[in-house]
C-alpha cells in the first residue's frame, strides 16, 4: 500500500491499527485463528461475548447451513468473565487490540461483567451485546424495546470508564431509534448488526434443524439488509458506527464504511476462510490508495446519494 | 479430552486449532485436485495436491469448500465440509492428501462434480489425533459408512506395531469404503454387510462381539453412524475394555470458535467435537443426547 | 400423483386447487408467464398490486443483485385498477384463480381500490399490501404501526364483501402483533412475507445501487427469516397463513406449509424459471403421496418440536 | 413501440413474452455448451445445443442462467443474465444458437468457466425484434463493444434485401466482436477503434457522420454503450433519418413482470425493456434520464 497512507480510525476511543475487526463469537478468543492470521494484521478482534459466570450452551444441532447464510443458536455459552482475564488475555501476543463482549440476562449482571473487565490492561473496550433475551420481558431481546435499552446502556455505561460499545438487535422495526437511544445514554459507538432472528426445518424429520427451533441467520444472505440498517443508525446519531454483517470481501466492507461505519467486524466469513479479515485490511487499504484518499478514515459515509 | 499416548503430548484445553500442539500446524490453502473418482455406489475418493501440507496425524481432519472454487467467490452453499483425512503422500512442496467421500447432500453432490484441475480450499489438518495403541495392546478398529475414511491412517501406523483388527461395516458391498486399502495393510480384516452381499451378513458389531470374546488387552476405535459408535461403546465397555469414538458433529469452523460442533458430555457441558476431539472416549459422551 | 391426494385448500373462503400461488410483483398480470407454465397447473396468482390511477415507477434502476437474493424499488407502477378490470382479466384463460393485490398512499384510497375490485367476476380475493410508506406518518410503512395497520385493515374490510388477505411488512420488531391486528379487524388471512427493506452500493462509483437508494430485498436469502415470521404469526392468529420469500423449490414450500402456512406464494423464482410455481405443485403433492397425506391441507402445522 | 415491417405485424403493447406475437413463442429450457471459446480479450463466443428452439427475430436476446447448471441448484448468483442471439442454426430437434459476450463481471466470468457438455437454462427468444428496413432503403447498422452481437442477424437477413452498412466501434481490435462474421456477408463493413489498431483510429461515430452525408432514404439502427447511442441518435436526427436504438438495461426476469428494465420515455412515463423493446425508436428515449 503506499506509505502515505493512515489506515487508523478510532473508533469511539478506541485507536485501531486499520477499521477491520472481527466478530464476536466468530473469532474465539482470538489465539484460535493465530495458526492462519497474524492478528496483527486486523485491528483488532471482538472476543465471544462473557457473561458473570461460565455457561454452557444448547445442546446440538446449534448450527445449520441456509442460502448464503448460516443459522446458529449457541446460546450463552462461553468460559465466563474471570477465565477470560485469567487465561484467555495473557494468552494472546503483545499489540493485539481485544474488545470484550458482554450478554446477560439481566441488566444488573451485565453490569457486574462490565466492572470486572474494567482496568483490565489488555482490555481496549466493551461491546454490550443487546440481542439477548431479557427474562423479565419473556424473553424479548434487550435491544427490542426502547426502554429497556436505555436502561442497559445507563447501568452498563455508569459501570465502566472503558469506551462502550452497544451492539444492537437487527429485529426491530426503527433502527435509528434504537441508535439514538444508545447515544442518548452516554455510549461511545454503536455496532450492528446482530444476526437476523430467522428459522429452518428439515421436511423430512419435520423438525427445526437447530435444538433451539429459532436461531440467528448470519452471512452475506443478511448483508443488504445490515447495510441498510448502519446507513440509517449512522444517519440518526453522531457516535462512530461499527458496521457488521455478511462482510466476506474488502468490497464488501468498503460498502459499510462509505454508508457511514467508522470500522465494520467480520463473522461468518472467519469459518469459511480464517485468514479473511487481514485480506480484507489489505484490500481496504489498496482501494483507499487507488481512489486516492490520504487516510482510510477519509472512506467514511463518502456515499454520494442521487441528486433528487 | 483424550489421554494421548506418545510421541503425541497433551495438548491444552483451550489451545484450538494448535489442540494438536507438537502435532503439524493447520494451514489454509488452496489445492488442486489430481483426482476425483466414483468407486461405486455414492463412495468418491478423491486426490488433491497440497502445497505446503505439513503431514497429519491418525484421525485428523480437513475443511474443504464444497465444490470447485472459481475466480467469482460463491456463497451458496456457504459453509466448508468436514472430511478425515484418508492419508497423504509426500511430493515436492507438498502433499498428495486423499479424502474418500460419501454423496449425501448438496455439499458433496457439488463436490463429486469438480473435475481435475480445479482447485478447493483446505483447512487443516484439523482436530486432535487418536491416541497411538499402548505397546501390545490389541486395537480393534470398528467403522462403517464414512467413519471407514476415519480409522484407515490409525491402522496404517498401528499395523507394525501391536496388532491390529479391522472390522468394516456397509449397507451393501458396494457402499462399503476402502476395503481394498485396508486389505493392503498388515491387519486383519473382517467384513459385514447388512445384505451379506460382502463378508458376513449383519452389522459390524456382531464381528466385534466376538473379536472381544478373546482375551488380552485391547482397546476399540470406531468410527461411524451413531448408532453403531454407541452399540461398540456398550460392547466394549462390558468387555472392560477402553473405547475411543470418532464423532461426526455438524460443523461451520472447524477450528474451535464457532461453538457449533459441541458434544454433550456425560459429566454434563460440552466438547467441541474439532477442537477437543474428534476422537473422545466413549464413556464422556452424553450418548442420549447426542443427535 | 397418487389420486387419492386432494391438493386443494381454503385460503380464507378462496377455495385453491392447490396451496401454490405465486406472488404479487412478480407474476405481472399472468398472461406473460402462459407461454411458459399453464395456469391451471397452480392454485392461483396474485396480480401486481393496483392503485386507483395508473401509477409509472422509479427511475432506473430498480433492480439489483445481491447473495443469494435481489434488490427491487418499482414503486407504485402499475396500469391502474380499471384498466386491470377491463383489459388484463378478460385476456386470462377460463380456471384461473386470480387474487387482486393493492396499495395506495391513503387509507381512502385502498378502500376505493377494493369497492372497484368487488363483484368483478374473475377476482376472487383481495390481498392488501401494507408495505407501503404512508405518507402521513412521514413515510413508515402503513404495515409498520398496529395504530395505522389497524386502520387500513378496518377500512378496506369495510369496502369488500370478497376474501380480504392482509399482506404483511416484516420491517417489524414483532410480527404476531401485526398479525393479531390483522385478526381483529376482520381479515380473512395474512400474507407474509414482504421484501426486507435493504440497501446495496456500488464502491466505485460510490453511489446506491438503485435510484431510490433503498429497496427491497426478496429471494432465498430471505427464506429462513420469512419461515420463522411465518411460524409465529401462524401460532399467534386463528385466520390462514399464506407464506411467501424466498421459495424457489417444492422442500422451500413445504417447509412453510409445516410451519403453520395453508398456502404459499413464489415470488423472485419466477424471474429464473418461469414455470417453477407448477413444478413446486406437482412437488408438494408428491412429498404428500410419499408422507401418506390423504389432503395436503393436513400438511399445515405438520411441524414437530423437540420436547423440551 | 416501434413500428415492425411486414411479415412482423405490429405487437399488442401489454402482450408481454407474447409482444412478438406472430413471433416464435418463447421457451425454458436447458441447453448443452458446445463450445464456449475465448476470441482475444475479453470476449466470448458461446454455442448451445438448444433443444425445441423456435427460432428468432433479429434484435431479440435470451435469458442465460449465470453459470453452468449443476445438479444442485445454487442461488448466487441468483439472476439469469440477458444476452443477444447472435444467430442460430436448425439442427436435428432444435438448433445450435450462438451467444457472443464480454467477460465483465460475475455472472459472466462464472459463464467464461463454462465448459463443453455443462449445461446452461435459456428462456427465450425475447423481446420484439428490429423493425426490418423498407424496401429501397439504406439500413446504417451502428454498434459498439458488446452491442455488435445484436445487430449481426439484422445484417444478415437484410444483405439481400437492400444496401447494408456496417459501422463498428471498439476500443482496440482485441476488444472487436464477430468482425469475420460481418466481413462473410454481403454488407459495406467499416471499421473504427479507439486506438487505431484496427480500422480507422477514432469514435465510430465519425465513420456514420460520413454515412449519412450520403444522400438517400436511410434507417439507422444502433446497439452498444449508452454514451455511442445518444450521439448516433443525435446525428441520425441532425440528417433527419430514423434511428433505431437497442437498450441493454439491467434485467430481472427478461419478459415483462418484474417491471426492473424500465427506460425512461421522452413523453414521460418508462417502457419496459424486455417487452417493449430492446429496439426502440431513438426519439422516444429521454437520454438523460437513462443510466
Ligand atoms: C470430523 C469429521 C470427519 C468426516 N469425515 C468424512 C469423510 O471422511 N468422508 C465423508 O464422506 N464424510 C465425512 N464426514 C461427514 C461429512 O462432513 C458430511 O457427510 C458432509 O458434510 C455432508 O455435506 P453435504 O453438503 O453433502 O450435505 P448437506 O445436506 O448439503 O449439508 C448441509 C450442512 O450439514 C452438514 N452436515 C450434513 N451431514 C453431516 C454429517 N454427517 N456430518 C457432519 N456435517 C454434516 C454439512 O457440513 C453442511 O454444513 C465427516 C464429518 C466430520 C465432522
Ligand atoms: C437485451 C440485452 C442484450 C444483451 N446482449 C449482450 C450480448 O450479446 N453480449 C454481451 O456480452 N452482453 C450483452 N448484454 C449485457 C449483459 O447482459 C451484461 O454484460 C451482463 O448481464 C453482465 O453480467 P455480469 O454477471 O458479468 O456482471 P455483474 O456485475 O455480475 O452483474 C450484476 C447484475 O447486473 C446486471 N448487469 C450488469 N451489467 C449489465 C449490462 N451492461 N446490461 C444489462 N445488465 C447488466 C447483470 O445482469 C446482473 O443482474 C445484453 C444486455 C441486454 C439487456
Ligand atoms: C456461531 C455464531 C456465534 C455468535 N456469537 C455471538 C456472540 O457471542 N456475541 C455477539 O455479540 N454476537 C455473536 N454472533 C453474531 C456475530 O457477531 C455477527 O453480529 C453476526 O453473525 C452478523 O455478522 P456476519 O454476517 O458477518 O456473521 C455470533 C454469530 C455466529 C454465526
Ligand atoms: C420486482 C418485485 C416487485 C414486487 N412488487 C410487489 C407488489 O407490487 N406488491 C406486493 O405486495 N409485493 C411485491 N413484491 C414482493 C413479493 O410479492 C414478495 O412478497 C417478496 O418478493 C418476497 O418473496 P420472494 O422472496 O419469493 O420474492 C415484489 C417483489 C419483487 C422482487
Ligand atoms: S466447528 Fe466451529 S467450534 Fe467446532
Ligand atoms: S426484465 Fe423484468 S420486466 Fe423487463
Amino acid at each position: 500500500m503506499s506509505d502515505a497512507l493512515d489506515t487508523s480510525v478510532d473508533l469511539g476511543g478506541i485507536r485501531l491499527r486499520n477499521p477491520v475487526l472481527t466478530a464476536s463469537g466468530t473469532f474465539g478468543y482470538g489465539v484460535e485463528l493465530a495458526p492462519f492470521l497474524d492478528l496483527r494484521r486486523i485491528g483488532g478482534f471482538v472476543a465471544k461475548s462473557l457473561t458473570l459466570e461460565p455457561r454452557s450452551g444448547n445442546p446440538p444441532p446449534r448450527i445449520a447451513e441456509t442460502p448464503s447464510g448460516m443459522l446458529n443458536a449457541i446460546s450463552l455459552e462461553n468460559v465466563g468473565v474471570e477465565a477470560f482475564v485469567r487465561d484467555k488475555l495473557p494468552a494472546l501476543p503483545e499489540g493485539v487490540t481485544v474488545i470484550a463482549s458482554v450478554f446477560e440476562t439481566e441488566i444488573e449482571r451485565y453490569a457486574e461483567v462490565c466492572k470486572r473487565l474494567t482496568g483490565v490492561p489488555r482490555v481496549a473496550g466493551i461491546e454490550v451485546n443487546a440481542s439477548c433475551p431479557h427474562v423479565k420481558s419473556g424473553g424479548i431481546e434487550f435491544g427490542q424495546q426502547p426502554q429497556v435499552l436505555a436502561e442497559l446502556v445507563r447501568a452498563t455505561r455508569r459501570a465502566t470508564t472503558l469506551p462502550l460499545l452497544v451492539k444492537l438487535s437487527p429485529n426491530v422495526t426503527d433502527i435509528a431509534a434504537m441508535a439514538r437511544v444508545c447515544e442518548a445514554e452516554g455510549a461511545n459507538g454503536i455496532s450492528l448488526i446482530n444476526a437476523v432472528q430467522a428459522l429452518e426445518v428439515d421436511i423430512e424429520t419435520r423438525r427445526p434443524l437447530l435444538s433451539n427451533v429459532l436461531g440467528g441467520l448470519s452471512g452475506p444472505a443478511i448483508r443488504p439488509i445490515a447495510l441498510r440498517m448502519v446507513w440509517q443508525a449512522a444517519r440518526a446519531v453522531q457516535i462512530p458506527v461499527c458496521g457488521i454483517g455478511g462482510i466476506a470481501s474488502a468490497e464488501d466492507a468498503i460498502k459499510f464504511l462509505l454508508c457511514g461505519a467508522t470500522a465494520v467486524q467480520v463473522g461468518t466469513a472467519n469459518y469459511l476462510n480464517p485468514a479473511v479479515a487481514g485480506e480484507i485490511a489489505d484490500g481496504i487499504a489498496a482501494y483507499a490508495s487507488r481512489h486516492g484518499f490520504r487516510r482510510v478514515a477519509d472512506l467514511r459515509g463518502a456515499l454520494e446519494l442521487p441528486g433528487r | 479430552m483424550v489421554d494421548r499416548a506418545a510421541p503425541h503430548r497433551e495438548a491444552k484445553p483451550d489451545a484450538g486449532a494448535d489442540a494438536s500442539a507438537g502435532g503439524p500446524r493447520a494451514l489454509r490453502v488452496d489445492a488442486e485436485v489430481i483426482e476425483n473418482r466414483c468407486e461405486g455406489g455414492e463412495n468418491l475418493r478423491l486426490r488433491l495436491r497440497v502445497p505446503g501440507w505439513p503431514g497429519f496425524l491418525p484421525g485428523q481432519f480437513v475443511m474443504l469448500s464444497p465444490g470447485a472454487r472459481t475466480s467469482v467467490e460463491r456463497t451458496d452453499p456457504l459453509l466448508p465440509r468436514p472430511m478425515a483425512i484418508f492419508r497423504s503422500r509426500p511430493e515436492q512442496g507438498g502433499a498428495e492428501v486423499e479424502i474418500l467421500y460419501r454423496r449425501v447432500g448438496r455439499g458433496t453432490r457439488l463436490l463429486a462434480e469438480t473435475l481435475p484441475g480445479q482447485r478447493l480450499r483446505v483447512v487443516g489438518p484439523l482436530g486432535r489425533p487418536f491416541p497411538t495403541p499402548a505397546a501390545g495392546e490389541r486395537a480393534v478398529l470398528v467403522a462403517g459408512g464414512t467413519g471407514i475414511a476415519s480409522v484407515y491412517e490409525l491402522a496404517a501406523r498401528s499395523q507394525n506395531g501391536g496388532r491390529v483388527e479391522v472390522l468394516l461395516g456397509a449397507r451393501t458391498g458396494a457402499d462399503l469404503m476402502a476395503e481394498a486399502d485396508f486389505a493392503a495393510l498388515d491387519v486383519s480384516l473382517r467384513i459385514a454387510t447388512e445384505d451379506g452381499s460382502r463378508g458376513e451378513r449383519g452389522l459390524v458389531t456382531a464381528l466385534l462381539e466376538r473379536s472381544l470374546a478373546e482375551p488380552g488387552a485391547a482397546r476399540v476405535y470406531t468410527c461411524g453412524p451413531r448408532a453403531m459408535m454407541e452399540r461398540v461403546a456398550i460392547l466394549a465397555a462390558a468387555s472392560g475394555r477402553a473405547c475411543v469414538v470418532s464423532l461426526e458433529n455438524h460443523m461451520a469452523c472447524g477450528f474451535g470458535v464457532c461453538l457449533g460442533c459441541a458434544a454433550p458430555l456425560a459429566r454434563g457441558g460440552f466438547a467441541l467435537v474439532c477442537r477437543d476431539g474428534p476422537a473422545f472416549e466413549a464413556s464422556e459422551i452424553a450418548w442420549g443426547a447426542l443427535p
